[in-house]
């Protein structure tokens, strides 16, 4: 017979004031198995905790229910308690009677019944519990970081710096990302190529790093410590170790596109280099708009290129390699404002989003810094900036705050008016967001030195009026309906998350939130760490963020990974799938339904009637096993079972919770 | 069974499955946020909706559910990445098949609650309750030993 | 209304701007002035709002309000300013604009009751004598 | 019917004397006029005693289980065995290597409820198939019918009549001309949930709970049935209404995606529940939510609950 112990807690008032504790504790005490049932206020206390420890010992426990806050708050910190008693840790059951329980229930009589109820689970759960150990899995040395912004570059760097092989991996020809884009960040007004561009030399250039750029990850099996990345180098069309980027090729080159860095405002040719500080500086011929590739004529390219470097025959490479820790650093998009006509954005060319806007300041953008109205190239005098356009806009837009947009409007406002100390900066706005050091000064001197006025109130149309804009907003604070004549509107157009992250997510196995930003462990107390073990988040991908956080976010996760890939051995969670091989029948429906790949058939031999004979079962890998259970229902005899959560355990639960 | 077998009105009696990932963090969510939903659902924590075979299910309402929910991570969000796919498919099937038999198609519910859907969880809770409370109890696949 | 370069940055503005030495960019609108002062329940526009009007440059309306007349100078505006906007001081060039168009006419000094003239701030006492001689 | 009998005799001897099988499994004749029993035959001597006629319904390939893992066997498909032989192929019950398949065409089979039914039975002593006419022999003669009018009701909604894997075709291929499968599932469908439940516990209720429809069934194949178990006891003893229904929608459940609609669980149920609607009702679902599939006969497709696609219909309400 088992020896079963519940300890009810008190949780304070949390759990004692909705139910009733000594009710609870002598309906467990009679419950099947039960020997002992005590309560305490606070059960994952130091003093709570050794009260288990002498029942256990007191009472000859042989497992135990502690009916307390959720499983996933304090399991783990239970099964210590039974491991430091001498019981295996997997020996416990929790029933969660707060969150589930005294938390959401207001009538006392209702939440202790029901508190009993999960508790009889719970200990019909724990009677079926059994010894399970975990086993050592190895740990791959190397990281491997998605995205080559800021984020990914500084995550790189200081796993790398840890001494641990790193390779980064970037979709577009050049690291840099989207801080390669900006021209000054606020708040200190700092050059952003003149702080980003030594990092991404150094990203370069660091013995343990190995970039990947024009290149995407296709693939990611295993699990912590051992994943196992598919990543497709794209043909680059030009050889990475000929190539000395002298830039004859794209000088000659006669096609021209859209340039996506300068976000279209300039044209690029078909061999490019995206911006003139690139990393590598190599280029890549874009075949789509080649005249070699799309009408098999030209290759001037090849033909003047000094090095020999230009090579059309160039394949896509696709790359295995073993990781065992991932950093995901993809950044953001900027929304769409196909759905936003009310600003004239595309239909006149001095209504311009603000990255495009920070093009146009960028010396080494579309106008060579010179800030003119892409109209008729004249100096614009009246500048209207709104923010929110499609942030905190839960019909058209994203329900969030984009975070940046007041900061960089601010930077936008300064950058004007230090090129045009006569002119007029318009800023309307919902609310000034400024929290974060030196924020709200520099908003400040946006306002009181560079005299921007700002207007509490959004603007309600854009349109052309002769050769200007008429804009339409409101001032909320005077209650004035405004028209202002413009020369240049600026949308600060809401991020969002990179268009294609759920199926990255797919991919990775980790969570996107309901906007596709990548689900963080938990908001608070785990915010670098994707849901998935082994998988560390960074920038802008998790959430809207400004480079000082992504930075300091990129840091966090480069911190986790290093941890992790310090170990030489992880502890494999025990809670995985087993085979009962008498009871397969060999169909292998498990194999199809388990994501990891973690089931394979093996060949058994069994004597019948004394005629040694061969049949086939299904094994489970259980380094590989994540513990889904989904096998466990395409078994139709129930001979693949998950520990933690066998059949029998969970039909107990249902018998027990019933009755 | 003593739920119903108590006198006073009818209450139900709700057995949710909630995956571990999503709709049990939901499910805490919800308490964190002090958020009400009536007593009558209690929960069962399974690692993944793929891992709820229809013998609980069935089993639940044999031993005197009136209701049974199956809650898991929106689809393309499953923590396990496709177990979700497989549990609407085998999920859509069952339902289907147990209206073919007769039986309240409200009985049996598939929910899809994220970790972050606190709010949602309560109101499915809830609704799921009152669905099955004017419907009334399961007579038709209880054992009535 | 339309708002403009030369509204914003207009004479009358930086004369404003001149007297009471303010830069009234520096409101951002909390509104704690209004909240502060004793006698906004009788003002047709309020304390903040008139550093609203001024920051978009609408000098008409406030030239014509009683709230300039109304306001006593009592000060407690610019004390609770958190962002140390004279408010009293910009109430005051209001009014001197208004007086040196108007010409001059003082108050006699015999006239102000003994009483006053204890620790009441020099410039309500300029202020009176400005207020009372309309 | 009788030139088959003799390719079916032929086949078994050949096979046997040759070595190349130790056992054909084929059927026999019993006493009685709509008796067609399994034999097992290992003796080329006793070849002889094969038949091919309107009664040999019983589907051989569940017999491969037991005596596969020893010897390589010879047996006889008809249309609705191959299915079978195909799904237990996929479950790897079976070693193809290990069996010599001969196919039959078979056009249908003869209810003997049927004959029953319109008195032909009385003093009856054996029925011939001659084209279209079934001829039913008697001590003072002989009358003849049409022979549809007898066939078992899964046979009318055949629609492979001709075996789809085999490794001899045995006779010609003979037409396809199935009744709508899916008729009493859309008639059931249909009716309010209330005569759905009141139909199906009427049924149920009858059930005995001998498991022939699971016995019987191509897509069970399990070493240790669910139901056999004893520890998780899934299955109660008990006759209890809640027992039965457990282990009526968790047997069709089972075969979901895998029934080859076969139709031998209706056949052989001696109570007459109509358990190939159940079986049908998932494939009818399957088929309008996730695509056509037939379980034993689209060998490429994967089966339809061991795959998703990101978009389909969604089960939450």
């Amino acid at each position: 017979m088992k020896r079963i112990g519940v300890f009810v807690c008190w949780c304070g008032t949390n759990i004692a004031n909705t139910v009733n504790i000594e009710a609870v504790t002598e309906a467990a005490g009679k419950m099947p198995g039960v020997v002992y049932a005590g309560n305490y206020k606070y059960m994952c206390s130091e003093i709570g905790q050794s009260k288990i420890k002498s029942a256990i010992i007191r009472e000859k426990l042989d497992r135990f229910v502690v009916a307390s806050c959720s499983p996933r708050m304090h399991e783990s910190t239970f099964r210590k308690t039974a491991a430091a008693a001498g019981l295996n840790p997997y020996l416990v059951e929790i029933a969660n009677i707060r969150e589930h329980c005294s938390w959401v229930h207001k009538n006392k009589g209702e939440a202790t019944a029901k508190a009993i109820a999960l508790i009889r689970a719970a200990v019909a759960k724990a009677a079926r519990d059994k010894e399970l150990w975990a086993t050592q899995i190895p740990v791959e040395h190397r990281a491997l970081v998605i995205g080559g912004g800021i984020g990914g570059i500084q995550a790189a760097l200081d796993i790398a710096d840890a001494g641990f092989e790193v390779d980064l991996v970037e979709r577009t020809p050049s690291i840099g990302g989207h801080m390669a884009q900006l021209d000054k960040t606020f708040p200190t007004l700092d050059c952003s190529a003149c702080i980003l561009t030594p990092k991404m030399g150094e990203a370069a250039s660091h013995p343990k790093i190995t970039l990947y750029t024009y290149s995407e990850v296709e693939k990611v099996d295993g699990y912590v410590g051992n994943f196992e990345a598919t990543i497709r180098k794209k043909a680059r069309s030009v050889d990475l170790e000929k190539c000395t980027g002298c830039g004859i090729c794209w000088e000659k080159c006669p096609s021209r596109v859209k340039s996506e860095f300068d976000e279209a405002l300039s044209m690029r040719k078909a061999i490019y280099i995206p911006f003139p500080q690139a990393v590598p500086n190599v280029p890549v011929i874009d075949r789509a708009s080649c005249r070699w590739f799309t009408r098999e004529k030209c290759g001037i390219c090849r033909k003047t290129c000094p090095a020999g470097a230009v090579n059309f025959d160039q394949e896509d490479e696709v790359l295995q390699k073993k990781y065992g820790a991932i950093v995901v650093a993809t950044g953001f998009d900027v929304l769409d404002l196909d759905d936003f006509g009310e600003y004239s954005y595309g239909k006149h060319p001095d209504v311009l989003t603000s990255l495009e806007f920070e093009r146009i300041l960028n010396s080494s953008g579309p106008t060579g810094g010179r800030l003119l109205r892409p109209s008729n190239q004249s100096p614009p005098k009246n500048v209207v900036f709104i923010q929110c356009v499609g942030s905190r806009d839960k019909s058209r837009g994203k329900p969030y705050c984009s975070k940046i947009c007041c900061m960089y409007s601010a930077k936008h406002v300064i950058l004007f008016k230090e090129k045009y100390p006569e002119a007029q900066a318009y800023v309307f706005y919902i609310d000034i967001r400024t929290a974060g050091k030196d924020f709200e000064e520099f908003h400040r001197r946006a306002v009181e030195e560079y005299g921007a006025l700002y207007l509490k109130g959004s603007a309600g149309k854009v349109f052309p009026d002769g050769d200007k804009l008429l804009v339409k907003g409101v001032d909320s604070l005077s209650g004035h309906a405004l028209e202002i004549e413009a020369d240049m509107v600026v949308l600060a157009t809401a991020i969002k998350a990179k268009s294609d992250a759920p199926q990255l997510a797919r991919l990775l196995g980790i969570s996107t939130d309901t906007h596709a930003f990548f689900m963080e462990a938990h908001p608070k107390l785990r915010p670098v760490e994707a849901h998935t073990a082994g998988i560390f988040l960074a920038g802008a991908c998790q959430g809207p963020k400004d480079i000082p956080e992504t930075v300091s976010q990129a840091s966090g996760a480069a911190a986790k990974a290093i941890v992790l890939l310090s170990k030489e051995n992880l502890l494999s969670d025990p809670c995985v799938s087993e085979v009962n091989e008498s009871l397969c029948t060999g169909c292998l429906a498990c194999i199809k339904v388990c994501p990891y790949s973690a089931i394979t058939e093996k060949t058994i031999e069994e004597k019948i009637h004394g005629k040694a004979l061969q049949r086939r079962v299904a094994e489970v890998n259980v380094a590989l096993c994540q513990g889904c259970g989904s096998c466990t229902v395409s078994c139709r005899p129930g001979a693949v079972n998950l520990k933690g959560f066998t059949n029998e355990q969970i039909m107990a639960e249902v018998d027990a919770i019933c009755l | 069974m003593s739920v119903n077998l108590k006198q006073g009105p009818f209450e139900p009696l709700i057995i949710a499955f909630c995956c571990n990932w999503c709709s049990y963090a939901g499910g805490d969510l919800a308490g964190t946020g002090r958020m009400t939903y009536p007593a009558n659902v209690r929960v069962i924590r399974v690692p993944c909706s793929s891992c709820v075979s229809s013998n609980f299910i069935l089993r639940a309402f044999q031993r005197g559910a009136d209701g049974v929910v199956v809650a898991g991570c929106h689809p393309g969000d499953c923590h396990y990445t496709s177990g979700n796919y497989f549990a609407r498919r085998r999920f859509l099937l069952l339902q289907r098949f147990l209206e073919f038999l007769g039986m309240e198609p409200e009985r049996f519910q598939v929910h899809w609650i994220s970790a972050s859907e606190g709010n949602r969880f309560a109101a499915v809770m809830t609704e799921t309750t009152e669905k099955i409370r004017a419907l009334g109890p399961n007579r038709k696949l209880r054992d009535t030993r | 209304m339309k708002i403009t370069r030369d509204n914003l940055c207009s004479s009358i503005v930086k004369e404003i701007a001149e007297i009471s030495g303010e830069n009234v960019a520096g409101c951002y609108q909390c509104g704690k002035c209004t909240a502060a002062c004793p006698v906004n329940t009788v003002m047709d526009i309020l304390p903040h709002q008139v550093l609203r009007f001024l920051q978009l440059g609408l000098v008409e309306a406030l030239l014509n309000c009683n709230t300039i007349w109304i306001c006593a100078s009592c000060f407690t505006c610019a004390g609770r300013c958190p962002r140390g906007v004279d408010l009293p001081g910009i109430m005051e060039a209001l009014r001197l604009i208004l007086l040196r168009k108007r010409g001059f006419s003082r108050i006699k000094a015999g006239v102000i009751p003994r009483v006053a003239d204890k620790g009441m701030p020099e410039q309500a006492l300029v202020s009176a004598f400005r207020k009372y001689t309309r | 019917m009788k030139q088959l009998s003799e390719r079916i005799k032929e086949a078994a001897f050949g096979s046997l004397s040759s070595g190349q099988v130790e056992m054909v499994i084929g059927w026999q004749k019993g006493p009685l006029w709509w008796q067609s029993f399994p034999a097992f035959i290992t003796d080329p001597g006793e070849t002889a005693s094969l038949i091919w006629d309107p009664f040999s319904v019983s589907n051989l390939n569940k017999y491969l289980l037991n005596e596969v893992p020893k010897k390589k066997i010879a047996l006889f498909l008809k249309g609705c065995d191959a299915l079978g032989f195909n799904q237990l192929l996929r479950d790897g019950r079976v070693e193809r290597e290990k069996v010599l398949l001969f196919g039959i065409p078979c056009d249908g089979l003869v209810d003997p409820a049927r004959v029953e039914a319109t008195g032909l039975s009385k003093g009856l002593l054996q029925v011939k198939k001659e084209r279209e006419e079934l001829v039913f022999y008697y001590k003072e003669g002989q009358r003849k019918a049409p022979a549809r009018d007898f066939y078992y009701s899964k046979c009318l909604s055949c629609r492979y009549p001709n075996p789809v894997t085999c490794d001899e075709m045995l006779g010609e291929a003979v037409p396809c001309q199935p009744l709508e499968r899916f008729a009493n599932v859309s008639k059931l469908e249909a009716a309010s949930l209330e005569e759905r439940f009141t139909y199906w516990s009427r049924h149920f209720s009858r059930c005995i709970r001998c498991f022939a429809c699971r016995n019987v069934c191509p897509a069970c194949s399990c070493r240790e049935c669910i139901f056999d178990i004893a520890e998780p006891r899934w299955l109660g003893k008990a006759k209890e209404s809640g027992e039965t229904l457990f282990y009526h929608i968790t047997r069709a459940y089972h075969v979901a995606g895998r029934c080859v609609d076969c139709g031998e669980c209706a056949r052989i149920c001696p109570l007459g529940i109509p358990l190939a609607e159940l079986n049908r009702k998932f494939i009818k679902d399957i088929n309008e939510l996730y695509g056509e599939y037939d379980a034993g006969a689209d060998l490429d497709k994967e089966a339809p609950l061991l795959t998703f696609k990101s978009d389909d219909p969604d089960v939450s309400a």
